[in-house]
């Protein structure tokens, strides 16, 4: 056999493409890389079959099916959603086949199973270490907390920050939901404004993010009312979307594009000049992935599901994340790589 | 003799327009009636009032001695009341024969689960219904296009299915709006020789007709309306000479030309 | 807060009501359900959009622009889609049901050639600042939505009640072969029904897209519920019906999430309207069919 | 089982099951459209199905011969409240105010998290629907509806769709048919709802809602609803097509629309245009 | 006298069935001219295909010497061909006045639409009682007047009449009667379809028997009334 061929299922599709598309560019960008430094195995190509989902559960399966079933991958990365995820998992895990989530960040994930693994960081994770150093550095006290209601990703982000802050002895002032595909968050936000808040914590996708940022601002509440995000705030569409009204918005991430080291430098070269825009966190998780499965078929010594799973648990890895290696459970180890982003003139900078 | 059908005080309002008002009728059971007057006057209102499609203002309206003005449609139907329409309203889709077993709806009794399971009596009950179906479209001559999709008839074969297909139900009282309509002199008179046969087998007629030989000729009794108010009512011959029937429907001229044909 | 709760929802009832306008517009008037329309609300806040990028045009360029483009994809669509089954009277569930099969196709061929993340006109587009009248707030863009919903709406009124087209439409609407007879071109009647429709839609997407500041190609669909539960509260084809209802919706949708819960904010729009079929059946404005027994 | 054979069925299962569980779901548009009613309720009738099947089967443990009929009896219940005051409006007002069935339960379902697990839906449900059951169930629906097509009933109800009024003259009572249909397609939708919950071992909150009303919706219109099995078949060819053009990749969905579109315009009573004919 | 309109060898169908088979037939400025046949004869077919709302399979249709053979029904009428049609066909939704408009959309100013208004109004003053009701809601006879109205409107040079006294009472009977030969004595030119044989042939200077979609007999209508044959079929006659 000339090639080791590993599935991924995405959304490159509809409505949600554009997350989809950010983690094929990471996880074919990575690829070529292994590819040219001579592949797996002593010298087996690796192969990727990207498969679209559409953002569609039923979708979804299908395709994790016709992967295992047909393609015969020992290693599915994705799907992109979590609620994908919920069915596409039990499906890979009951055939034992490694699944390894880039961007799945709901609570309960890694508990469908053995060979379900992730490398994205749960929002139980990153959010306290934003909401801890946000009461540390500017003293808030009191917050506003708003989510989309009714995904799956944005709920359980909020279910993080609720018992973070609530951890913390922040003063939740109120609780506003919105729709994840809602434009208009006027109402919400002007009732949040009566409430002298310190900050508002929001969870939910980048676009509805914006928007609500966007609202904000023109209803006067001030830039002194900061912004905490969820881990579908750490984007840089947030920045070219809201401009200036997004500045001071606090996020935690694993990554962020203007991490210093050598690696990831290159990495952020490399993409922007594949893939004609800058990576974002979803594409950095897809490029460490791929190295972190590739390292692990080595290891396991053949392109075998099971090896390959028990190789993953032994994962030592240093990528443009940072250092990474998998708990018991197969979640991220550690929440040490984790920085706080602030965004300053639409762009994330450390927070010093 | 007995009273099939009676109204009492019937009236209809529209907004802005009264349009059958207060009307007393009673058609004796195995009679041919007729109800004439000038456009407008609410002959075709009545008719709903009578079938249910409408329900009145006030008054009320008595089937056989029991009391049906709040009934939905189908339990007249059931009760024996069936209809024409003076617009035209066939199921087009459904072939001509299928228009007329619709017809017979409540004379069939096999039950779904009947029909589910192909049980006999419901296949005895079918080919029944067919044959029966097909008799009628012989009676009006239309058994020859018992497989044709009813919307591509003719105006006026149209009207003769519809015919058939009200008499499908083995109705008691069968309302017929202006079934010479569209019809030439020839096919009238075809036609009012059908009706006779149809009188013949113990069924009520009501008739709206504006072809005034064809219902001086079958009519043992006419109910003239204007303005939804009753005006005259009679035989044939008194409404006939009735001036204001004449002033309001007739004129002079018709008037004169039936006296002719039918004798003074 | 009362006041700037009041001011939200009207704005966003006026959003509400201007994409209301074109669909009623097509489905009141034509018997079509034609889930295109989302579509051109979509070609018109991109065509806008690429104006503004591109050729550095202004709003009062970009606008009418974005609008036109959308009325000839819209005169274009409906030749292609649905010409074809008028001739067969096929009926309304046929040309749903190719509306259907064409929007999916169409915003997927959208999504692939612009991609799907969303995009929004260049900062300084308009000048966006808030106006302030005691603790109440309202933006520029937000007085032209409010402005234009409620001049479309009179135009359009005026055009389907007063003047000849009106007339010729809405004959062509009840009975083809009959407004065929009076001497009605119908195939140049239907397209001038459609790219008006279509232009409402597309200036719809400038605005709203504008106001929200999220252009995507699926930007029309997300708007398709709320405007069907518009245009069937305020009755099919009614101009006037779309603007009440529409602001209706926005207040109490507004007035919810402020007074009561957000969560309930969504179950507004179907229980309105549900109660308002319930005493209504054919909307607030809408016409029994005048049809006889 | 060979072990290609075995491949085959795994990579194709879930496809299998959905093209049976929608054939199900196209059945149950079937019996609301062949009454003359465009119904957008039916993904909602799916979901309450869905969810009390789920619910029955997590919390109760109830065996599953139990849930399934308790997962039809659910939604018929509500479809007999509902039934009432929904059924005087026709046309699109009635298919827009179905809609909102589908959207209150959404909300319903969002915000009771503490038994529907809200956003994050219930998941782990066992897999317990079998394919022969549900191509059992599909089979006995179609032979179901075909035999009781060519009977009065099915007369009466394509007199109904044709003239409302004149049916009523006819004697057919309209407000029984109407709200039978409603309640058996309801049954039908529950069904395939638990189906549905028992094969995919997870259901959220928004698979129940207007895009699945929709795609229920052109099941039947795509196949037509000239007989029962014309439904069926365009559920299957909609169900299937995304999977048969998976290698167009990016432009999948533009040629799935575009073959519904051509589809449409040379065949605009479906795909299976003949009627049932009952008198032969 | 010229011919209006010249048919000659006209086939119309629907679908696969040919309901008209090689029509010839013509009309003269001025005159009217009856068709008469059984139900199912075709008439009301060859009147859709005159109007243009039935294509030809075959055969010309010429008016006014231009050849319209297959025109568009719209081109059809604005050349001054007016149809009532068979069912009246009203727009059932808009008011009695609106439909009024629709007949006169083609009238050259707001003078002389207003004429026709008045002229149409002065023939059937039911109408102008109902002018602001729904059309769909008058009485069948009610239409069947506003029809005629409507295709009055349109100043037709060629006025095509589908069994135009059907439904109405007898005094309206005469009294469309009494239009058609006003119409005639105006100059009009009328192409009439109707039941009523009778009197049509009473009027009418020329007379078409039509029979399974072919005319089998034809003649001056005087002549045509006193065929023995047609008056057992069509006029009720022994
Ligand atoms: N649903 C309705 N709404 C309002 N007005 C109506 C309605 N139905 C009938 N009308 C009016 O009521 C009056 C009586 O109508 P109807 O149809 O009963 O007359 P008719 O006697 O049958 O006349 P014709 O001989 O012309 O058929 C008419 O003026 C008509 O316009
Ligand atoms: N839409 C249609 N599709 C198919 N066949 C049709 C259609 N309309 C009419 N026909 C057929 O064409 C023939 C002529 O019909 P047409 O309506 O012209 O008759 P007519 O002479 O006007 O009769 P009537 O006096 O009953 O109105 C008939 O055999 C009829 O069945
Ligand atoms: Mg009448
Ligand atoms: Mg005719």
């Amino acid at each position: 056999q000339e090639t080791v061929t590993i599935g991924a299922i995405e959304i490159l599709s509809g409505p949600s493409a554009a997350y989809g598309t950010a983690i094929k560019g990471g996880l074919e960008l990575a690829m070529d890389e292994i590819n040219a430094k001579g592949g797996v195995l002593g010298g087996k190509k690796l192969a990727l079959i990207v498969e679209d989902s559409a953002g569609n559960k039923d979708q979804a399966v299908n395709a994790a099916r016709k992967l295992v079933g047909r393609d015969k991958v020992p290693v599915v990365i994705g799907p992109t959603l979590s609620n994908e995820m919920f069915a596409v998992g039990p499906v890979t895990n009951g055939r034992e086949v490694v699944t390894v989530g880039t961007s799945t960040t709901a609570k309960g994930i890694t508990e469908i199973g053995p060979f379900i693994f992730r490398t994205s960081l749960p929002e139980s994770d990153v959010v306290p270490v934003t909401l801890k150093t946000a009461q540390e550095k500017f003293g808030i006290k009191k917050i506003a907390m708003m989510y989309a209601n009714d995904d799956a990703f944005s709920k359980s982000g909020f279910d993080s920050m609720k018992a973070a802050a609530e951890e913390l002895g922040l003063e939740i002032a109120t609780i506003e939901t919105f729709g994840s595909k809602d434009t208009d968050f006027s109402a919400q936000l002007t009732k949040i404004k009566g409430l002298g808040v310190d900050a508002i914590t929001i969870s939910a996708l980048v676009e509805p993010i914006s928007g609500v940022v966007l609202q904000a601002r023109q209803l006067g509440i001030p830039s002194s009312v900061r912004f905490i995000g969820g881990n579908g705030a750490n984007s840089p569409k947030l920045g070219e979307i809201a401009g200036a009204a997004a500045d001071g918005l606090l996020v935690g991430s694993p990554w962020f594009i203007a991490k210093p080291d050598e690696a990831n430098r290159k990495f952020v070269a490399d993409y922007k000049q594949r893939n004609g825009k800058d990576p974002d966190q979803f594409a950095a998780q897809a490029y460490d992935t791929m190295y972190i499965v590739a390292q692990a078929i080595d290891r396991a010594g053949a392109a075998d599901s099971d090896k390959i799973r028990q190789a993953l648990y032994k994962t030592d890895f240093n990528g443009v994340m940072g250092p990474f290696t998998f708990t018991e459970g197969r979640d991220p180890a550690s929440n040490e790589g984790v920085v706080v982003l602030s965004m300053k003139n639409g762009r994330f900078e450390i927070l010093e | 003799m007995t009273i099939l059908l009676s109204a009492r005080q019937v009236s209809k309002q529209f907004t802005g327009l009264l349009a059958v008002n207060q009307v007393d009728v009673d058609v004796a059971a195995g009679s041919v009636h007729g109800i004439i007057g000038p456009n407008g006057a609410g002959k075709t209102t009545f008719f709903n009032l009578v079938s249910g499609l409408l329900p009145p203002t006030s008054g009320t309206l008595t089937l056989d001695g029991h009391e049906i003005t709040g009934a939905a449609p189908y339990e007249r139907t059931r009760l024996g009341v069936a209809r024409t329409f003076q617009n035209i309203r066939m199921f087009s889709d459904m072939t001509v024969v299928e228009n007329v077993m619709t017809g017979m709806h409540t004379r069939l009794e096999s039950s779904g689960l009947a029909a589910l399971l192909r049980l006999p009596a419901f296949r005895r009950e079918e080919r029944a219904a067919k044959a029966k179906a097909m008799e009628l479209l012989e009676f009006v001559r239309l058994a020859d296009k018992a497989g044709l999709r009813s919307g591509d008839l003719s105006y006026g074969d149209q009207r003769r299915l519809e015919i058939a297909r009200a008499l499908a139900g083995n109705p008691r009282l069968l309302l017929l709006d202006e079934p010479a309509a569209g019809m030439n002199p020839t096919e009238t008179r075809d036609l009012a020789a059908l009706l006779r046969q149809v009188a013949r087998r113990d069924i009520t007629l009501l008739l709206v007709e504006h072809n005034m030989g064809f219902v001086m000729d079958l009519c043992d009794r006419i109910t003239v309306l204007n303005f939804g108010r009753k005006i005259a009512e009679g035989t044939a011959r008194e409404v006939r000479d009735d001036p204001a029937v004449i002033e309001a429907y007739l004129g002079t001229k018709v008037a004169e030309r039936l006296a002719k044909a039918h004798g003074a | 807060m009362l006041s700037q709760q009041l001011v939200n929802g009207l704005v966003l009832g006026s959003t509400y009501a201007l994409f209301a306008l074109g669909f009623t517009l097509i489905f009141g008037v034509l018997r079509v359900i034609n889930l295109t329309y989302g579509f051109y609300f979509s070609v018109g806040a991109f065509v806008a959009l690429t104006a503004a990028r591109e050729l550095g045009a202004n709003i009062w360029v970009a606008l009418p622009l974005g609008a036109v483009a959308a009325g000839l994809v819209a005169v274009v669509a409906d030749w292609l889609l649905l010409t074809r089954l008028r001739r067969a009277k096929a009926g309304e569930l046929a040309s749903l049901m190719v509306t259907l099969g064409a929007v999916l196709a169409l915003y997927s061929l959208m999504a692939v050639f612009i991609g799907t993340d969303i995009q929004r006109f260049p900062f300084g587009f308009v000048d966006n600042s808030a106006l302030e009248f005691g603790d109440v707030r309202i933006s520029t863009v937000q007085i032209l939505i409010i402005g234009t919903t409620l001049v479309l709406v009179a135009l359009l009124f005026v055009l389907l009640q007063r003047t000849k087209l009106g007339l010729m439409i809405r004959a062509l609407a009840e009975n083809e072969d009959a407004a065929r007879l009076m001497g009605i071109n119908v195939g140049l009647t239907v397209a001038a029904v459609s790219f008006l429709s279509g232009m409402l839609g597309g200036a719809a997407g400038v605005l709203i897209g504008l106001n929200f500041n999220a252009i995507q190609p699926f930007m029309g669909e997300h708007m398709m519920l709320r405007g069907f539960a518009v245009i069937i509260i305020g009755g099919l084809g009614d101009i006037r019906g779309a603007l009440i209802a529409g602001v209706l919706l926005g207040l109490l949708e507004v007035l919810t999430a402020g007074y009561i819960s957000s969560n309930a904010r969504e179950a507004v729009a179907f229980t309105i309207l549900v109660l308002t079929l319930w005493f209504r059946p054919v909307g607030l404005f809408g016409r029994a069919q005048a049809k006889r027994a | 089982m060979p072990i290609w054979l075995d491949d085959f069925l795994f990579t194709y299962e879930t496809l299998i099951h959905a093209l049976g569980v929608h054939g199900l779901l196209a059945l149950s548009m079937y019996c609301v459209m062949a009454v003359g009613q465009l119904s957008l309720g039916q993904a909602a009738f799916m979901g309450i199905g869905a969810y009390t099947g789920a619910l029955l089967t997590l919390n109760l443990g109830l065996p599953f011969w139990l849930v399934l009929p308790l997962s039809a009896l659910a939604p018929a219940l509500v479809a007999l409240v509902i039934g009432g005051p929904t059924l005087r409006l026709s046309g699109v007002y009635l298919a827009i105010s179905t809609i909102a069935l589908g959207e209150v339960l959404r909300v319903l379902y969002i915000n009771a998290e503490g038994l529907t697990g809200g956003a994050l839906g219930l998941s782990g449900i066992p897999r317990k629907a079998d394919l022969w059951l549900i191509y059992l169930l599909l089979l006995l629906g179609v032979v179901g509806f075909w035999m009781v097509g060519r009977s009065k009933i099915g007369r009466a109800m394509e007199a109904m769709r044709e003239d409302e009024a004149v049916a009523s003259v006819m004697g057919v009572n309209l407000p029984r048919y109407k709200l039978g249909a409603l309640i058996v397609s309801s049954m039908l939708a529950g069904l395939a709802g638990c189906l549905t919950a028992h094969s995919n071992s997870f259901i959220g909150p928004n698979e129940f809602g207007f895009e699945m009303a929709v795609t229920i919706l052109s099941f039947a219109l795509l196949g037509g609803i000239g007989t029962p099995i014309a439904p069926v078949i365009g559920a299957m060819i909609l169900t299937a097509l995304p999977e048969v053009l998976r290698p167009l990749q990016d432009f999948r969905l533009v040629i799935n629309g575009l073959i519904i579109v051509v589809a449409v315009l040379f065949l605009p009573r479906g795909v299976i245009p003949f009627r049932l004919r009952r008198a032969p | 006298m010229s011919t209006l309109l010249e048919v000659s060898g006209l086939h119309l169908g629907y679908g696969r069935t040919t309901a008209v088979k090689g029509i010839d037939l013509s009309v003269p400025i001025g005159g009217v001219v009856c068709l008469i046949g059984a139900n199912g004869a075709g008439k009301t077919t060859t009147m859709r295909g005159l109007a243009g709302l039935l294509k030809p399979t075959a055969g010309t249709v010429r008016f006014d010497g231009a050849d319209i053979t297959g025109s568009a029904a719209h081109r059809v009428a604005r050349l001054g061909i007016r149809q009532v049609p068979e069912g009246r066909q009203v727009f059932a939704e808009m008011t009695v006045d609106e439909n009024l408009q629709l007949g006169g959309l083609q009238a050259p100013g707001a003078a002389e639409y207003a004429r026709r208004r008045d002229r149409v109004l002065e023939r059937f003053p039911r109408l102008r009682e109902r002018l602001s009701q729904q059309a769909g809601l008058l009485s069948g006879g009610e239409q069947q007047m506003l029809a005629i109205g409507r295709a009055l409107m349109g100043a037709p040079r060629l006025l095509l009449l589908d069994e135009p006294s059907m439904g109405l009472a007898p005094l309206f009977v005469e009294e469309i009667f009494r239009i058609i030969a006003d119409l005639k004595r105006e100059g009009a030119t009328i192409l009439l379809v109707e039941q009523n044989a009778q009197a049509a042939l009473e009027i009418a200077d020329y007379a078409y028997v039509l029979e399974s979609g072919t005319i089998t007999l034809q003649g001056p209508g005087a002549e045509i009334a006193e065929n023995p044959q047609v008056a057992a079929a069509y006029l009720g006659g022994h």
